[in-house]
């Protein structure tokens, strides 16, 4: 027997009993039977048809009896009356909590805005979007004043509010950073010791940090444990992955950073991701790079801009419109 | 009727006890059907809290009558563990996690006022009234 | 007419057309009914009272009759059993945004995180408590290589996690400070920039940096817009506010400083609050000033962690256990 | 009976013939008095959805039976505005602050599956399924 036919056996019982003899007990019979069909997720229609069927049961009844079953039937709807007003208490802190989730997240969106660079020979496009309320990745652009583009992309493991916090203070450290930009060894080894000394040490981050010269155009990069990016070649319409080795910041103060230097052909692009991009889950499991690199290659020829838009939408839609984590992704392409 | 009567409460059949008094005085107040059903399920709420938590305790009904308005009031008292943390007993998240104070929020929406005094170590007292309209 | 007498009086007109032609119309009007009754938050078991209402005003009914009716309350219980099943769901988010407050309150308590200064001549008791899930209210000790004991009280005007944001860069800034924590002006004045420069404009905070140097027993202090301090004078038994003027952090990022500087006795405090303190609100209205007082003075000769602790609870209590502003109290007392 | 059939929606009156339509389907798979209602109540949602924010629509309901199932699809076509934010308008929140899309939630939780697909100025499709147990 299911335990809904369980259920609906002993409510025709307490039912019979009611019927028999209407005491105060039947009716705080009725309330534990109400408190365990709310706890089995039966739902309040769903208790209309068992009283009903009670009541078809018994062939034996007359108009007034059956009228009188109400008042049992009331006392089960008590407890369904009880969610019904926690819902609305419910709904009411969410909407509250609501309003201070997108103020929180303009203030995120305050403290981590970034404009794209301007810059002749390159072609850029970014797009973030979070799974829950609040950003735990983060990307950023400077564009300094030897006309080099600086690139930073980092996620917090974790994600919500959490990961915001975390976040936050990783972008004051990099503002507060010392001039060594070029250096994206440095930037990772000084960054590493921040988080080291002020963030959970439950709390790791992953980051990318690159530097683009447009007089050499070399571009110079280091990783902490982040997803690894994609070079695309353009003579051969090929993808290759920009290998890139280094801990994760947060693990080991000590921790040294190794540097490496790509030189960058016209046409080229260097794409960067969160793990959000390639981890991006369908019913089917996660979707394969194959999957990944061929919404890429559809999307080529369309500006930097409009490939990561076309690119979001496309896996936003493959899993079924729900994010399981932060989605980064910034194109850079070489224009001249 | 008396204008106060109480229940102790020390096994379960005592809850069915605390419910039956308190819906004998609110039939006599006038209270509807539904309002009834109401006090009774505050009633078994605080009983029931003090069966399982408590150990034991009292309910007690009295009649209110304050500037013309009519009404009744539900006193819960126990010499139980008493409640740490107010604050987080009168959340609603907690009310259907069990333990002691669960269901308090319950109880305050099903009536019209609602006041909780409890020490740990010392016990509880809660006292929550419903008007008549 | 009041409402409920009307929706009681329209479903009656829906059951009577129901029980005269029970067709698929007669159940959509109950759908519409269903609808306006929880949007007049019409509690589940009203229903089943109007429902029963319903049939007892019917004196020709029968027994089939009264069964066929069903239908039309579970078609009305439907709308119910929709709220019911969002209730899970909410109960479910709550629940996971649950945890992850937790974590992100853990989050910025690492990052908040301060250490209350041992040292023989004073006694030092400090206590803050969120109103929400996080905490807009920080307060920061420090003691110096000199022996000097900084302390920092600032409130973020706002709640929650946009002012924990907030907050959580404030502290950081307050690291990345250098060497001039005797100077309570210049610490301010630097704040000043950091917040002016970082925080969205909409955004404010208030706070008091003062510096006791445990060999003059002087306290020099400047106060950005904060909440007054009250100051206790043993040997008068009596109470006084501690001036100080200044603009909050973030209004104009020119704004200068006023240092005070004050001569403490023995046995004398230095009473440093946030508003919330102030701010209690009871349903007669907020408490007054001497009702604070009054609190103080009942707990004057205990040691200064018991007294905020004891003050503390019995606001609470106070404000029926419902904080309306993050509430954060510190007692310096000067020992010997 | 067809294994297929629809309902234009222009009107209200509309939305009544598509839940008949809806429940006679239904009764005739077997399906039980409340999943009937459970399916009416979803085809009510989807048409009032196209009646209120699309203007006009269809509701085409079929039976479906695959490797031994039997059950019920409810599509719900418009060439209304379309929904530009599907991951908003699935969301709770959303679903009774009215608008294009309300309900949504709603009619998903009452069917066992459901799948949406809409593009801004093209329109709406949206396919709900419902299995014998
Ligand atoms: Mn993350
Ligand atoms: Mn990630
Ligand atoms: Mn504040
Ligand atoms: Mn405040």
């Amino acid at each position: 027997m299911s335990f809904r036919e369980e259920l609906e056996q002993q409510y025709k019982q307490i039912l019979r009993g009611f019927l028999k003899n209407p005491t105060e007990e039947a009716l705080y019979q009725a309330q534990n039977f109400s408190k365990k069909a709310i706890e089995q997720g039966i739902s309040p229609e769903e208790i209309i048809n068992i009283h009903r069927n009670g009541l078809m049961d018994d062939i034996s009844l007359n108009e007034g009896d059956t009228i009188q079953t109400f008042e049992l039937l009331l006392e089960v709807m008590m407890g369904y009356g009880l969610r019904f007003r926690e819902y609305q208490s419910l709904r009411f802190k969410q909407e509250e909590l609501k309003t201070e989730m997108e103020i929180a997240a303009n203030v995120q969106q305050t403290l981590l805005d970034t404009d794209i660079p301007q810059i002749d020979c390159l072609d850029i496009g970014a797009i973030s979007v979070p799974a829950k309320h609040m950003n735990g990745d983060y990307f950023h652009f400077v564009h300094d004043d030897n006309n080099c583009v600086s690139i930073a992309i980092a996620d917090v493991i974790g994600k919500g509010i959490p990961a915001a916090l975390c976040m936050s203070m990783i972008k004051y450290a990099m503002d507060s950073l010392p001039e060594h930009r070029p250096d994206p060894r440095y930037v990772l080894e000084n960054l590493n010791r921040v988080v080291e000394q002020n963030v959970d040490p439950s709390m790791f981050v992953t980051m990318f940090y690159g530097m683009y010269n447009p007089v050499s155009h070399t571009f110079t990069y280091s990783s902490a444990g982040h997803e690894p990016g994609i070079y695309y070649h353009a003579n051969s319409d090929s993808f290759e992955e920009i290998e890139a080795r280094g801990l994760m910041l947060g693990v080991d103060r000590h921790t040294k950073y190794r540097q490496y230097v790509k030189y960058i052909q016209p046409n080229d692009m260097i794409i960067l991701m969160s793990d959000g991009v390639t981890e991006c889950r369908t019913d089917d499991g996660f979707i394969e790079r194959e999957a990944l690199l061929k919404s890429m290659r559809k999307y080529i020829h369309s500006n930097a801009q409009e490939m990561v838009n076309q690119i979001y939408k496309e896996l936003e839609k493959l899993q079924d419109f729900e994010l399981r984590d932060d989605f980064t992704l910034i194109v850079l392409k070489r224009k001249v | 009727m008396a204008d106060q009567s109480y229940v102790q409460i020390i096994n379960e059949w005592d809850i069915v006890a605390a419910r039956q008094l308190g819906r004998d005085y609110a039939k006599d107040l006038g209270f509807s059907t539904v309002d009834q059903a109401r006090i009774t399920t505050a009633i078994s709420e605080l009983a029931r809290n003090i069966y399982l938590y408590a150990g034991k305790g009292q309910i007690s009904i009295y009649k209110l009558n304050s500037r013309g308005k009519q009404g009744l009031l539900v006193e819960a008292i126990d010499e139980g563990p008493g409640i740490a943390d107010i604050r987080k007993v009168m959340e609603d998240g907690f009310s259907t996690s069990g333990g002691l104070g669960a269901g308090l929020p319950g109880v305050k929406r099903l009536m019209d006022e609602f006041a909780i005094d409890s020490e740990v170590g010392k016990g509880t007292r809660i006292e929550a009234k419903k008007w008549l309209r």
